[in-house]
């Protein structure tokens, strides 16, 4: 095993060996815990940094382990996965950092970091999944690693939720793996190759690809949320912030929209996707999704399930942007990916830190509350301001791509649904920000607990802060050569070679 | 030889009478002592006379000494076997057939 | 319609009747009883077809085939008995309890 | 003349057949347990009678004294544990009447059913019997070809211990399994045991010593004449089980562990001799020429005393008390 | 005597070190304790032994007292038998390890348990290596009753019913197989499993002796409507006893109906396959179904057994379309997932009940904190029973999907897929518990390491056996036992 055969493995064991451990650590070993966290979570940023740069050089990475005949377990490092390995990488030490703080005494946190660092792996996996079967392994150790972060609180709604969540997913992976099955009695071996490997069988298996392809894209769907297979999300909301937090942003909902940007891009490929008419109609199930989503976003009262509901709609966009294809749109969709990670985190941490230290968990109850904690409602606005679009967010630029690209391909009505969810961001976050900056507080918070001097304990203040500082940065230096939208570009123009 | 053949049948049929006795007995008769009479008495002699017959018919001394080993074997057996029975008769109750 | 293939059909017989009474009786004794006519009947039915041609000597091998038949269907039993015991000391009665509907 | 004769034959061999089926419905469907044992042991012998019209001594020889001896009083004995058990029972809740095997029965509707499926099963294996083509292709020739170097002379041990004797040896292991089982489930039960009368000790004391003489003569028989290791084996087990049932206490004067040796001793004796040809280069089992004849004795001998202790250890039902206090 | 391959004499070690060893541990029950780990040691050898022979040499045949087929009996090992013993060995090594620690206390039940799994043990290598039809039929009359011994060892009521029952089962089926052998002899006149393959031709008597033998055979498999049986018997088990039930015991009458299936049975009819495809499919549904509805957590796994028998069952249909390769080798990877995983289940099952002192699943709640590994064996166990990759179970769900994809008959493809949700169903009832708040529990006898080690490591060895799976169907193809010419390659 090479070096660079080896690098793939070193990435997903540099996080599934200290969850081991931290199974295997009794509750009160605290500090122990941390640390391994951390190394293990800064070993992989500086693995995956590397290997960015590695692909950055023209370096080749790929494990291959022979796992069924005609099919090996195959782990390849190409511009899109490190793009998404990346983005998990990075929000991932965020994320721990806001989950060490959030989970103080709790119990059960041996447990619950065992399976969060699972969780990493199964993300790392997908991201680098260099075949379909890779690819479905790691979509359901995600599934199996993130039910018991799911009902991690053993509430009976806690339970409740991680049923409906199992019954979604695990009927996902299901379709997902008929898909493949029929896929490999067709065309063999299942490798991501660059626009696709179907192209030899469109002209006598057309209509076989046709349901392959609505299989692979429901089994998909389920974890990006498309409309009717979104249920599981908003009651998923039962559980710990930074468990939200990593669904929505990072893990769960991501893997989802990166498994429909492979099936498109390196399984079909574009011609033969619009060839058979695939891209329209998904296209349209996005379209409807962002619209649902945003509206549904409306109507909820209660703070997680309205960020939950703009989670719907949100990645939405990513399958938006690849549905209509054309370079300049899958820029946009694919930029989404990380920018609309940023922002979802940010907002995910900040409802956190109001549940941790005001009890806060109703959009009602948080009148005034900029006064209380003037820095977390800063990250909030900002956070907000990218979902609406405004500029020099990130999320401006992605919807200015999208739109763009709507156009260039002569689809107009994108551009129509992107104004309109826009209006409808506008409506669900507006009025909160008015309420949380312009209005008087109540007379004392539900469960007030104080930090001394500063408003919320630095570990909860600290990520949140960053990644709201991030996600500006990203907008502001976005024409910057290491930027995610120009990485994204490279992606593009990767799948647009003449 | 016509006449060895002669006696066996001779005998063959005495013992098969014997047999029918027997087992006449053992339909008739009211209670089970009685019945035992009839099989044990009648159903020896008749396997005697049997075991004779077929003794004519054996080669070797050796045959005819087992025959008549089993015939004696079966006397003892079904001699015990009617004490048995009948003292086992006795001690659950069964009263033993009156004549009036 | 020689003389084995009577046997031979009696053997079956014997099979069926079994079967009937294993499935009729609820006694567990009855029941091991039945298996043994069974036993019985399916060994007849092997052995008699081993002697179909009255005239050449019968072919050994079901013979051996029945014996060790029979050895085990003893030995069978014999388990079979003491199990029952075992069943009535626990349930107070020699028979199956009903069987919960599933 | 010989017209009569098969014509006698006939008629003796149907009137066998219908003894036997009749004798198997009172078996199974007689409303009194104890008449049906008692007409078991009746089916046994006919059954043995059978198998001497079938022209196979050897099986009517094991049929006689395994089928019908030694599974009748396994029966009676279970039949009178059970009634102990049933008044054991019923000394703990009087009140449920006892049926004593009174053969219950489902309703008439189901009866139904069970009569027209077996029915149907034995039309289906019925004429599959008869389809049966009329020569028999069965292995007399290889056999009679092979008897010479097989060490015996009567075919069917030849066959039991040399060409199939893999068959013979797990057949061992089932009855040791057998008793291993019983063993693991209950201690023996303990029988009140009426004191013999005169007539009864007598008897024993005279045939008992007959028995041991038959039992070494079949054994010997076995190789050139009808007999073997499991037949004599089942006579050793009569008269153990005569010796118990006249009162003597077997298990008192037998130390529980040359009793285990005894019962392993038949399986391990024939396995000991499989792996002793292997290690002088033969294959499993395969005796050399010369040694075949004794070697094959060797087994017997072992098999017999192992198999009439295995089924004497049957018949007490469980592992003895002694071992119980060790 | 006959012109057979090479005597490789390790298929004699393999039926005759657990058959010497439970001789011993009966004569000397007090040094079981030293001899049970040789004999199993010795055993494992033997076994991996003639599987690496199997694998390098091809077949590996042993003449038994040196007469050829017809006459004598032969030992067989092709790459089928191979793959058997291996599950055997596997599982059979892991539950000795766990019994020499479940029955320290219990020495009285020990001093049997030895003898009679050894006995077992016997009987499995046995079966799976002779190639002589009546020979089989002995050894499945020891099988049987060794297993339903083991259950009665365990000495409760429902125990002892459904050890009878069990028994009752058993000789039912051992008969009706009899009278298939009888019938099959007297039409070929001959019991060698290789020469009745090349005889065999459809006639009332070989139709009915088929007829029989399966009927029998199913029987002892508890297929879906003959499975009354096996799930009382399963649960009230001894917990080492019931792990060997489940993994082993049940898929020996299926290799058996498998053996037979491929080499003696005349023409397999369709109209039989797709009947035992249907029932299989049946037997899934309602086997989860009815694990659904369990309140014990040792019957859910029991119905579980039931429900998962019913995959090995479809292969029949599947393989009568021109890829009946790949249906063969997926039911063989079934048995072989199956085996460990159910092993594990049954073994965490088991320590938690120990633990918890009872296993209504309604309270189990606060019990994992004393038995944290045993539920981390339950839930990787659970992997493979679902068959999510990278587990065996997924391998066998895959090469039986593609069996079907590829065969033409898409349907089969329902209750294989839908198998998994309602495994994930059941299972998934089990793991709530770990994180449920409710549930009383004793918590008193602790549990030792090893107990809960051998289930832990039972189910890693069925997740990881997933990356194996080249080698075991290069190991399953030497000999072609299943006709297979290639394997698992699209057409």
């Amino acid at each position: 095993m090479s070096w660079n055969a080896s690098l793939p493995l070193l990435v997903l064991a540099s996080s599934l060996v200290p969850g081991l451990i931290i199974f295997c650590l009794p509750e009160e070993k605290q500090r122990t815990r941390t640390t391994l966290n951390l190394v293990g979570v800064l070993l992989k940023l500086a693995l995956v940094t590397f290997m960015v740069w590695g692909v950055q050089q023209g370096e080749h990475y790929e494990t291959r382990i022979p796992l069924l005949p005609g099919l090996d377990f195959v782990l390849r490092a190409d511009a899109l996965s490190m793009f998404f390995a990346l983005l998990s990488a990075v929000l991932w030490l965020a994320t721990t950092i806001y989950a060490i703080g959030y989970l103080e005494d709790s119990p059960h946190r041996s447990r619950f970091f065992g399976f969060f660092s699972l969780c990493v792996t199964a993300t790392l996996g997908v991201a680098l999944a260099g075949d379909m079967i890779t690819f479905l392994l790691f979509y359901e150790m995600l599934t199996l690693a993130t039910y018991p972060l799911v009902v991690h609180r053993g509430t009976e709604a806690a339970l409740r939720a991680g049923n409906v969540y199992l019954a979604y997913t695990v009927t996902g992976g299901a379709l997902l793996l008929a898909g493949m099955v029929w896929l490999h009695t067709l065309s063999g071996p299942l490798e991501f190759t660059a626009n696709g490997f179907l192209a030899g069988l469109a002209r006598d298996h057309a209509a076989a690809l046709v349901a392959i392809f609505v299989l692979l894209i429901a089994g998909l769907g389920v974890k990006a949320a498309l409309v009717p297979f979104h249920g599981w999300l908003p009651q998923a909301m039962v559980a710990p912030a930074p468990v939200s937090a990593l669904l929505h942003a990072v893990a769960v909902v991501k893997a989802g929209a990166f498994g429909i940007i492979r099936v498109i891009h390196d399984v079909y490929g574009i011609e033969l996707a619009a060839e058979l008419a695939l891209t329209g109609p998904l296209a349209g199930l996005a379209a409807l999704t962002i619209i649902y989503g945003s509206l549904q976003a409306l109507l909820q009262n209660d703070l997680k399930r309205r960020l939950a509901f703009s989670t719907v709609s949100q990645v939405s966009y990513v399958a938006l942007g690849i549905a209509i294809a054309g370079p300049v749109a899958t820029i946009g969709g694919i930029v989404h990916l990380v920018h609309q990670g940023l922002m979802k985190i940010t907002l995910f941490f900040c409802a956190g830190n109001l549940a941790e230290t005001l009890g806060i968990h109703k959009v009602t109850e948080m009148r005034g509350v900029g006064r209380r904690m003037p820095w977390t409602m800063a990250a909030f606005t900002l956070g907000a301001f990218g979902m609406i679009g405004v500029p020099p967010m990130a999320g401006f630029f992605s919807k200015w791509f999208l739109g763009s690209g709507g156009l260039d391909m002569g689809q107009p009505w994108v551009v129509a649904v992107l104004i309109v969810s826009s209006l409808l961001n506008a409506a669900y976050f507006l009025p909160v920000l008015r309420a949380v900056w312009f209005e008087d507080p109540p007379e004392a918070w539900p469960a007030e607990r104080s930090f001394g001097r500063s408003e919320t304990s630095l570990m909860l203040l600290l990520p949140t802060l960053s990644t709201a500082f991030s996600a500006l940065a990203v907008g502001l230096l976005a024409s910057m050569p290491l930027s995610p939208l120009q990485w994204a570009s490279l992606v593009a123009s990767l799948e647009y070679r003449p | 030889m016509m006449l060895s053949q002669m006696i066996t049948i001779v005998l063959l049929l005495a013992g098969a009478a014997f047999f029918l006795a027997g087992t006449l007995g053992l339909l008739r008769f009211p209670d089970v002592y009685t019945r035992l009479h009839a099989l044990t008495k009648a159903d020896n002699v008749g396997l005697g006379l049997v075991a004779a017959g077929l003794a004519i018919q054996a080669e070797t001394w050796a045959a005819m000494g087992k025959m008549a080993l089993i015939w004696l074997l079966v006397l003892l057996a079904s001699a015990t076997g009617a004490h048995l029975v009948a003292r086992g008769a006795l001690r659950r109750g069964i009263p033993p057939w009156t004549a009036r | 319609m020689n003389a084995a293939m009577l046997y031979a059909l009696t053997g079956a017989g014997l099979f069926a009747l079994g079967l009937y009474a294993l499935a009729v009786q609820a006694h567990l004794l009855r029941k091991i009883i039945a298996f043994n006519v069974m036993g019985s009947g399916a060994f007849l039915v092997l052995g008699a077809l081993a002697h179909r041609a009255p005239d050449q000597v019968a072919d050994p091998v079901p013979h051996a085939m029945v014996i060790t038949g029979i050895v085990v269907a003893v030995s069978a039993t014999a388990f079979a008995l003491v199990l029952m015991l075992r069943v009535q000391s626990e349930t107070g009665q020699p028979h199956l309890p009903e069987q919960p509907s599933d | 003349m010989d017209g009569a004769v098969n014509a006698a034959a006939w008629a003796f061999d149907a009137l066998l057949v219908l003894t036997l089926l009749w004798l198997a419905w009172r078996v199974l469907m007689g409303p009194d347990l104890f008449k049906s044992i008692v007409f078991f042991i009746a089916f046994g012998l006919v059954m043995a009678l059978a198998w001497v019209r079938l022209r196979a001594p050897d099986v009517a020889l094991a049929e006689a004294a395994i089928g019908a001896g030694l599974t009748g009083a396994l029966f009676l004995a279970a039949l009178s544990r059970l009634a102990a058990g049933e008044r054991i029972a019923n000394a703990k809740r009087p009140v449920e009447n006892s049926d004593t095997g009174k053969s219950t029965r489902p309703h008439r509707g189901v009866r139904m059913v069970f009569i027209a499926m077996s029915a149907l099963f034995f039309g289906g294996l019925a004429a599959a019997l008869l389809s049966l083509p009329a020569e028999a292709p069965g292995l007399t020739i290889q056999v009679a070809e092979n008897l010479s170097t097989s060490g015996v002379s009567n075919p069917v041990t030849a066959v039991l211990l040399n060409f199939r004797g893999y068959d013979t040896l797990l057949e061992m292991g089932v009855l040791f399994l057998a008793v291993v089982a019983a063993w693991s489930l209950t201690p023996a039960p303990k029988e009140p045991v009426s004191p013999p009368g005169i007539v009864l000790a007598s008897f024993v004391r005279v045939l008992s010593p007959m028995l041991l003489l038959a039992a070494g003569y079949l054994l010997w028989a076995g190789t050139h004449a009808p007999g073997g290791a499991f037949q004599a084996g089942s006579v050793l087990a009569a008269a153990a089980v005569l010796l118990l049932l006249s009162g003597k206490d077997m298990k008192a004067n037998w130390p529980e562990w040359p009793l285990r040796v005894v019962l392993g001793l038949g399986l391990g004796v024939f396995i000991a001799i499989g792996l002793v040809m292997m290690l002088i280069g033969h294959r499993f089992l395969e005796y050399p020429l010369d040694y075949a004849g004794d070697l094959i004795l060797l087994i017997e001998v072992a098999a017999t005393l192992s198999i009439g202790v295995t089924l004497a250890a049957l018949f007490l039902g469980g592992r003895p008390q002694r071992d119980e206090r060790k | 005597m006959g012109t057979l391959s090479p005597d490789s004499p390790w298929t004699i070690w393999v039926i005759f070190s657990p058959l010497a060893g439970a001789v011993f541990t009966f004569l000397w029950p007090r040094r079981a304790r030293l001899a049970v780990p040789l004999v199993a040691l010795g055993t494992v050898g033997s076994v991996a032994c003639l599987v690496w022979q199997v694998a390098e040499l091809g077949v590996q045949s042993h003449a038994l007292g040196g007469w050829a087929a017809p006459l004598g009996i032969n030992l067989y090992a092709d790459g089928l038998s191979a793959m058997m013993l291996l599950t055997t060995a596997l599982v059979g090594a892991a539950v000795t390890f766990y019994a020499t620690e479940y029955f320290r206390r219990a020495s009285e039940t020990a001093r049997y348990f030895w003898p009679l799994w050894l006995c077992l043990w016997t009987a499995l290598n046995a079966l799976f290596l002779s190639w002589d039809i009546f020979n089989l039929y002995v050894a499945f009359e020891l099988l049987g009753l060794a297993a339903i011994a083991l259950v009665a060892l365990a000495g409760s009521a429902d125990a002892l019913t459904g050890a009878m029952r069990y028994l009752l089962v058993s000789l039912l089926g051992s008969l009706t197989y009899l009278l298939g052998v009888a019938l099959f002899y007297s039409t070929y006149g001959t019991l060698d499993i290789g020469l009745l393959g090349d005889l065999t031709a459809p006639s009332a008597a070989s139709w009915a002796a088929t007829g029989l033998m399966v009927a029998g055979l199913l029987l002892k498999t508890a297929l879906f409507p003959l499975h009354f049986w096996l799930p009382p018997a399963h649960a009230a088990a001894p917990t080492p006893v019931s792990a060997i039930l489940s993994a082993l015991v049940v898929k020996a009458s299926f290799y058996l109906l498998l053996r037979l299936w491929l080499e003696v049975f005349p023409v397999t009819a369709a109209g039989l396959g797709h009947l035992l495809g249907l029932l299989g499919a049946l037997a899934i549904v309602w086997g989860s179904l009815q694990a659904l509805r369990q309140t014990r957590l040792k019957l859910l796994v029991a119905y579980s057994t039931v429900a998962q028998l019913g995959y090995l069952f479809l292969a029949f249909p599947l393989a009568l379309s021109p890829v009946a390769a790949t249906a063969w080798s997926a039911s063989v990877f079934f048995i072989l997932s199956h085996a460990l995983a159910k092993a594990a289940m049954f073994l965490a099952a088991g320590n938690i009940l120990r633990f918890a002192g009872h296993d209504r699943i309604a309270e189990l709640g606060r019990a994992p904190y004393g038995v944290s590994l045993s539920w981390a064996a339950f839930g990787v166990a659970g992997i493979s029973i679902i068959g999510l990759p990278p587990s065996v179970g997924f391998a066998a769900k895959w090469l039986q999907l593609e069996a079907a994809l590829a065969g033409g008959q898409w349907w089969w493809t329902l209750p294989i897929v839908g198998g998994g949700l309602l495994a994930t169903a059941y299972v998934f009832k089990i793991i709530s518990c770990v994180f449920s708040q409710n549930g009383r529990t004793s918590g008193t006898n602790g549990i030792s390491w090893r107990m809960e080690w051998t289930a832990f490591g039972l189910s890693l060895a069925a997740l990881g056996i997933g990356f194996a799976a080249p080698q075991l169907l290069a190991l399953l193809n030497s000999g072609t036992p299943l006709a297979l010419h290639e394997v698992g390659s699209a057409p």
